[in-house]
């Protein structure tokens, strides 16, 4: 048990200095430190992001002291307050890819969560998010290694399925991160911690429309917002596009316009489903446009970008990850139309995710603002309850919502730290 | 080691076989050993899911490069076909046999187009894979809406049985089924007529049609084999990884030409081995399972696999120089 | 002229190939102003000796001395640099460059980093000039003809200032008219004082150029004469050790009451066959005689359905039949044996069996599976039928000589069974030995009753197969001549009708 | 032999025919693509196509080819873009780094190929793979965008005056390349290295034993072609924000078809720098313009094939014409 203690120490000392960025070397000086065992005592702070949240939500607000910070310290208040790992687990993590920054900022959090409690992981993931099949074999080779339990962001909800079959056969508990398997097989998935897409769709719209609003209503010809979607096939995805797209519609249609949605079949149809009173293109107000590349390369996103914005009507457009969002700013590149003054005819760019292209867009005013979720804290929190899961625990879903970021907040401390480079 | 090589069984399976079968045992062995647990059942099967698809898209291009030519439509085609017949099934409701036998013939369509440009229009199969690549990604992203399409479970009652193609109760029918197949394309190749014509027309065309031999006809029929083998991969593709998604596939040509290459098939046409295509295979299954296994990702894959055919063709290349 | 030093002596040369002795100590010099010939079977060791010299093969053993100096060349430029130069067997011509590009191909005319075409097309056009050619500089070498394109070959290798040139059997794609021109050539440049080293296996040609020949057989060095004082006999003896009768025929075979069973009337292919009709009796050998580029390759060709044609009919046996392809023509059983083994003839990567029923698969099929013994049986039976060299039927036909892959392909007919074979060149690349042997097997298929369309560009070989000769210049037949009327002149006087 | 050679049989002209019917049909079905900012934007993805292709023509008509040129091309931009972040490489030297890179790998494929005889298609489809594997390990990478220090080379594309929207763009980057493109011309059709490429392609036998240095000649096209991966790389970082890792994989495709579609023989010995341009342009111009006369992405793949199926057949039905007058 004392070995455990000092284990449990060790590793909260090294996470302070790595927390702290101290440069001294992170020697093993057990007990260096005993504030570490403390929980973070702050309250949640009131600081809320411009969203409802979800229940948990208030982990993020608790950023502020980080510099200072003690062991768990984004846990206070949360299911995983006091979690001290039984062992020195070894989880392996499957992530989708590490494309993008996004997954870095990933596992970034799951490094600060592995000092913390004294567990070690070991990602990897596939050349890019539409490798499927490398995924599978990922995860296959992971269950067959038995390890205490996996971490999985699943590129495509359904193909792991099997697999997952053989984890709750073989009761390897699986944490689901950033994305969520909906069918997973009873007792596979012990917890879910990912982004309410749909949510951060809603949010992006909110936003679009707050900055829109006098613009629509004031406007005497038909116009047009656009949205850029890197895939129709992944579910996420698919939520923050339809989550935006719904929404938005919503809040138009409050106001008495009408609306319609064209562009890629599947989000067009899928509109039409969720919205019986749709308008066709010739007698809407406001037109929709979902544009979906060929492939998921930035410069297919751009072109597509390109083709929207240069459209005459258009006056906002909102690119739905880190990859169609840079398309959008590199279709700008050269038409200069996006800004923040959409009354002085700037057309609203809305992002998603971060990545140093995005945060200074937004930080000199080309982009109106993004939504991000927080990378970092999905696995923190994975790590947490992969730990609690080994340990045997019951652990619960813990979704994390995205937040809307602009020029005014982004050096906030609830929520920079989620805004990777 | 010259002894070694007139042994009669040696000779006869060829002694780049033989030396590329025990590279595939050690390898086996060397990762046995290295990662604890790596031997036994689990690990086969997984193995063998990669197998299943790989094997049928390598001896597919096998039939191809013995011609002389080349086929790297096959990955995108192999989407193709899963997609447009799943996406018939699962949003049209279509029963699985009928999408199984739309997947086998879509693929056998795509055969068509590419043999007859290769043949009949003498078009540099280089040439024709780029297009029809592109026709596939694009023609399976406007069926399915950019939709991507997920195959029924094995759960699924309706429709789930097609999964026991692959593995029914823990026993893979998907080796037999491919070993079958892999011993019929053998049989075809060595013992029938379009076999022979196959084989002869990639060593000298000309030859063999003033020769009196419909070379274009033959031809196209080594394209129409391989289409209609992707096809069947497809089937065992989604078999075993259950999505397929418009736009992709192209990362699988290289492994299943890797394949074929190693194995002994030569890119100048005329020499095919359908043995050393099915241990090529399985050499690049079990590299990518191993190299899971030890913690490394993809990439050290690609390189390794990279790595090993440059190796296997210098060897092959200096083997044919010194006969000369 | 016998006087002079030698300007070129090889001496104990020596080279060993993995299991192959390719030459065993020979001797070899050349003097200035001399055209000396180097004779030998193929397989003799001459093509080795030559690339030897000119730095393509290094050699183990033995001294080469050039202009009193001991040198060893490592590659054909230091060679060509020295003035080394050899004209290949084979075209070695970029088709897509132009003349002038390709005679200075290696050693551009550079101004600064830019070449210079214009002088090397000037200065071709003094070399075209000077040899009395008449070919644009400007024009794409594969537009040219087989005998222009290695008139280029001797122009380039003219050009480069050369002491020692090396004719590797340059007549062999040469028509009578085009070596005419090559020996006017030739003797200009040995009056020049250069000295000329000369390859060939025809006989008459030796005896009408050379000044010296010397002769190997196996890689060895056999004998060196003085040609003016011997006899093609005595060459031959030393070539192969025993002699070689090459005596015209002088009258037809054919009973004169032989049915017709091929005849053409009014075959029409582009440029290359206007308007060619002929008959083909029985048992009989038709000789197809004319110069390079008269149409005779293309004529076959059409006939045989390898190349598109415009017009005319066919009949076999009488019948009228349709020929689009050669599946049409072997179907009505005729058989084509192309003047290029290599491209057309064999598969060379496949064993003598697969070769041998390439054109009769379906009779060795049982049921779908092809019958592997029947084949080989039949492919055994006809090794030993045209006593082909080599250790088994599955042998590939790549380790096979000249002369027993044409037996492979005549095999490859007669295992279809066909009646009309039509021999293009049949004896082109074959070495003396092996040429006798295609010759007993062509009297014997006709004794059998088969009936021969033989296309040959050597007078020698059309008179003494022929019993009756077609000749044909530039794409229209220009006469017919039964071979007891037949002469060389008759036949060149045809064939060269249209020229003015 | 007299070459009545119609204007029409040079596919140059065709493709450029070809290219005028499609900016005109844009023209017409759009007022977006009139305007100069569509141009440009189809300017900017173009560069890194072009020079691409002007590289990999070499192989090309040696009758070889690169398969290696896109995840290299991505390979080189992320290891210089990651050494810019991480190490404060000024980006001069992480443009030569990228071009040096280039060029390295290219005497790889070159070496494999040339000296040691293996076929093009296989020695860089191995290359391929193994500059796809070391791109997909480095981290996502960003080069300094314009505003920040060391994002002057982007100018070297694209020379912007002012700010925002009334910012005057000049697209430079093109005369830059069709510069480059008339230098590759002037060094296919004027020099030895370029007449010696011409010949490897067209009769490589005949090269060899006309006493040229093959191996060093046939190696150095590929040098070319990775030097001009190299040089694409720099533009690739100058228009793509982030680069991503492990991608590249069938860029190289719209290169060479580019290249195919501007009349290389497919079977070597023949091509034209100009002609490469011109097809590119094809390519480019279907891959970002299509989505401005409202056709939804995925027609743009299969348009895309079919011009290449119809280019090439052009060259077919040429040639069989010509066979027939013969």
């Amino acid at each position: 048990m004392k070995k455990k203690v000092l284990a449990t120490l060790l590793s909260a000392a090294m996470a302070m200095s790595l927390l702290a960025g101290c440069g001294e070397a992170a020697a093993p000086a057990p007990a260096a430190e005993p504030a570490a065992e403390e929980p973070a005592a702050e309250e949640p702070a009131a600081e809320e992001p411009a969203a409802e949240e979800a229940p948990a939500e208030e982990a993020p607000a608790e950023e502020a002291p980080a510099a200072a910070g003690g062991s768990g310290e984004y846990t206070g208040g949360t299911q995983f307050d006091g979690v001290v790992a039984k062992e020195a687990y070894k989880f392996p993590v499957d992530v989708k890819s590490f494309q993008s920054t996004y997954w870095q900022a990933a596992l970034k959090g799951m490094d600060m969560a592995k000092a913390e409690l004294g567990v070690d992981y070991d990602a990897h993931g596939p050349n890019s998010e539409s490798d499927i099949a490398d995924q599978v074999n990922m995860l296959n080779s992971d269950i067959n290694s038995n390890p205490p339990g996996i971490a999985l962001a699943a590129c495509d909800t359904k193909s792991v399925l099997d697999s997952l079959k053989d984890c709750a056969d073989k009761g390897i508990p699986v944490v689901a991160f950033d994305t969520g398997v909906a069918d997973a097989p009873e007792g596979s998935i012990v917890a879910t911690v990912a982004t309410d897409n749909t949510q951060a769709g809603e949010v992006a719209a909110e936003n679009m429309y707050a900055a829109l609003k006098d613009v629509i209503a004031g406007a005497s010809a038909p116009v047009r917002i656009g949205e850029i979607n890197q895939d129709a096939t992944a579910l996420n995805i698919q939520q923050r596009g339809m989550g935006f797209v719904n929404k938005i519609t919503d809040l138009i249609v409050a106001d008495g316009k009408k609306v319609a949605v064209v562009g890629n079949e599947f989000y067009a149809n899928e509109a039409k489903k969720a919205h019986a009173d749709l308008a066709d293109e010739a007698s809407a107000d406001v037109i929709i446009e979902v544009a979906v590349p060929a492939q998921t390369t930035v410069e297919l996103c751009s072109a597509q970008a390109q083709a929207i914005l240069s459209k005459k009507d258009t006056i906002g457009v909102f690119g739905s990850n880190q990859t169609a969002a840079e398309g959008l700013l590199a279709a700008d590149a050269n038409l200069s139309l996006l800004g923040t003054d959409a009354a002085g005819g700037d057309v609203i760019g809305i992002g998603f995710d971060a990545g140093s292209i995005i945060k200074g867009a937004i930080q000199d005013g080309t982009m109106y603002g993004a939504v991000t979720q927080s990378p970092l804290m999905m696995g923190y929190y994975a790590i947490y309850a992969l730990t609690m899961a080994a340990n045997g625990d019951k652990v619960e879903d813990f979704p994390t919502a995205g937040y809307w970021y602009d020029a005014t907040n982004i050096d906030d401390p609830t929520i920079a730290p989620n805004l990777y480079d | 080691m010259e002894k070694f090589k007139q042994i009669p069984l040696v000779k006869k399976l060829g002694f780049n076989r033989v030396i590329l079968f025990c590279v595939l045992i050690l390898m086996y062995v060397a990762f046995s050993l290295m990662v604890p647990g790596f031997f036994g059942k689990a690990r086969i099967m997984s193995v063998m899911n990669y197998v299943y698809f790989l094997g049928f898209l390598s001896l597919g291009v096998t039939f191809v490069i013995a011609t002389g030519g080349i086929d790297f439509s096959i990955g995108p085609v192999m989407f193709c076909c899963g997609l447009i017949s799943g996406y018939t099934m699962v949003f049209k409701g279509a029963p699985v046999i009928v999408s199984i036998i739309m997947s086998i013939i879509i693929g056998f369509l795509f055969g068509m187009f590419n043999g007859y440009l290769v043949s009949y229009w003498t078009i540099p199969p280089f040439i024709v894979s780029m297009a029809s690549m592109n026709i596939a990604k694009g023609i399976a992203a406007v069926y399915t809406k950019t939709q991507s399409v997920s195959w029924p479970l094995s759960t699924d009652p309706v429709n789930g049985w097609f999964r026991s193609l692959l593995t029914s109760n823990g026993f893979p029918v998907g080796l037999v089924i491919f070993l079958i197949a892999a011993f019929v394309c053998m049989t075809v190749l060595n013992n029938t007529k379009p076999g022979r014509y196959i084989l002869c027309l990639g060593s000298n065309r000309e030859a063999v049609r003033l020769s009196g031999v419909d070379i274009r006809k033959w031809e196209m029929l080594a394209y129409v084999i391989c289409g209609t083998l992707v096809g069947i991969a497809a089937i065992f593709f989604v078999g075993a990884y259950t999505t397929v998604q418009p736009g992709y596939g192209d990362q699988y040509n290289n492994e299943a030409i890797a394949g074929c290459v190693m194995g002994g098939t030569s890119m100048a046409g005329g020499l095919a081995s359908i043995g050393g295509t099915v241990i090529g295979v399985l050499i690049i299954s079990l590299l990518q399972e191993g190299i899971l296994a030890l913690g490394f990702a993809k990439d050290i894959q690609l390189i390794v696999t990279g790595l090993i055919v440059i190796v296997v063709v210098y060897a092959d290349v200096m083997a044919r120089r010194r006969k000369n | 002229m016998a006087a002079t030093e030698a300007i070129l002596t090889m001496e104990n040369i020596d080279k060993t190939f993995p299991g192959v002795h390719a030459l065993d100590h020979v001797h070899f010099d050349v003097r200035s102003g001399e055209v000396h010939a180097l004779m030998g079977e193929n397989g003799a060791g001459k093509s080795t000796l030559m690339k030897v010299l000119t730095g393509i093969y290094s050699k183990d053993s033995g001294t080469i001395t050039y202009e009193g100096k001991e040198v060893e060349y490592h590659n054909t430029r230091e060679a060509q640099d020295a003035g080394i130069v050899i004209v290949h067997q084979e075209l070695n011509m970029v088709g897509d460059l132009t003349v002038a590009q390709n005679i200075f191909i290696g050693r551009e005319f550079m101004k600064g980093f830019r070449i210079d075409d214009k002088k090397m097309i000037e200065e071709s056009r003094k070399l075209f000039e000077e040899l009395k050619i008449d070919i644009n500089p400007r024009d794409k070498m594969s537009d040219l003809t087989v005998g222009k394109q290695q008139m280029c070959e001797i122009a380039k290798a003219i050009s480069h200032q050369a002491k020692v040139i090396i004719f590797d059997e340059p007549s062999a794609a040469l028509t009578e008219k085009e070596i005419e021109d090559l020996f006017l050539i030739i003797r200009d440049l040995r009056a020049k004082g250069l000295a000329i080293v000369y390859i060939s296996h025809r006989m008459d040609e030796i005896k009408v150029i050379t000044d010296r020949v010397t002769v190997m057989r196996d890689g060895g060095y056999v004998g060196t004469l003085i040609t003016k004082d011997c006899t093609k006999d005595d060459i031959i003896n030393m070539m192969v050790g025993r002699v070689i009768y090459e005596e015209p025929k002088t009258e037809s075979h054919v009973p004169k009451d032989a049915p017709v069973v091929l005849k053409v009337e009014h075959l029409n292919a582009g440029r290359m066959v206007q308007d060619v009709s002929f008959e083909l009796r029985k048992g009989e050998i038709l000789g197809f005689s004319g110069l390079m580029g008269a149409g005779r390759t293309e004529t076959a060709r059409a006939l045989f359905g390898a190349d598109p044609k415009t017009g005319g009919d066919i009949y076999v046996n009488g019948e009228k039949v349709t020929i689009n392809s050669p599946q049409d023509a072997v179907k009505h059983g005729i058989g084509y044996l192309s003047e290029d083994r290599k491209r057309f003839g064999i598969v060379v990567q496949k064993t003598i069996t697969e070769n041998s029923t390439l054109a009769s698969m379906e009779n060795y099929m049982n049921g779908p599976f092809i019958d592997k013994a029947a084949e080989k049986e039949v492919t055994e039976k006809y090794i030993k039928e045209l006593s082909t060299k080599t250790p088994g039927a599955d042998q590939l036909v790549v380790n096979l000589s000249g002369g027993n892959q044409q037996k492979v392909v005549i095999a490859k007919w007669l295992v279809r069974n066909c009646d009309i074979l039509i021999f293009d060149e049949p004896t082109r690349g074959i070495d003396v030995g092996a040429k006798n042997e295609i010759y007993k097997l062509m009297n014997r298929l006709t004794a059998e009753g088969k009936s021969i369309i033989m296309i040959s560009s050597e007078m020698t070989e059309i008179l003494r197969m022929s019993d009756r000769i077609v000749i044909m210049c530039e794409g229209k037949k220009t006469g017919e001549l039964d071979i007891s009327e037949a002469t060389q002149e008759k036949i060149m006087t045809k064939a060269t009708r249209d020229i003015s | 032999m007299t070459k009545k050679k119609s204007i029409l049989a040079d596919q140059r002209v065709i493709v450029c025919l070809v290219i005028a019917a499609l900016v005109i049909i844009y023209f017409i079905f759009s007022p977006e693509f009139r305007q100069y900012s569509s141009i440009l934007s189809m300017l900017d993805f173009s560069y890194y196509d072009i020079l691409m292709a002007i590289g990999v023509t070499f192989p090309l008509i040696t009758a070889g080819v690169d398969l290696s040129i896109g995840t290299g091309m991505v390979c080189y931009a992320l290891i210089a873009g990651r050494l810019i972040r991480d190490f404060n490489l000024p980006v001069v030297l992480a443009m030569l780094l990228c071009v040096l890179m280039g060029c390295v790998v290219g005497f790889a494929n070159g070496f494999l190929i040339g000296v040691m005889n293996l076929p093009p298609f296989l020695a860089t489809l191995c290359t391929c793979m193994i500059t796809r594997g070391i791109g997909s390990m480095i981290m996502a990478t960003p080069w300094p965008t314009n505003k920040q220090p060391g994002g002057w080379f982007h100018s070297i594309f694209k020379l912007t005056f002012g700010t925002g929207r009334s910012a005057t763009k000049i697209p430079i980057g093109f005369v830059l390349v069709v510069l480059l493109v008339i230098l590759m011309e002037f060094v296919l059709n004027h020099t030895k290295f370029g007449r010696y490429t011409i010949a490897i392609g067209s009769n490589k036998e005949a090269v060899i034993l006309s006493g040229i240095n093959v191996k060093f000649y046939h190696v150095m096209a590929y040098v070319i072609c990775g030097c001009f991966a190299g040089l694409a790389a720099v533009a690739y970082a100058a228009v793509v924000p982030t680069i991503q890792p492990g991608t590249g994989a069938g860029l190289e495709l719209d290169a060479i078809g580019g290249v195919f579609v501007g009349g290389v023989s497919a079977r070597g010995g023949y091509g034209s720098v100009l002609g490469t341009l011109a097809g590119v342009m094809v390519i480019v111009l279907l891959k970002t313009g299509l989505p401005y006369v409202g056709l939804q992405a995925n027609w743009q793949q299969i348009i895309t094939g079919m011009v290449l199926i119809g280019a090439v057949m052009i060259d077919v039905a040429k040639r069989r014409r010509m066979a027939k007058e013969q």
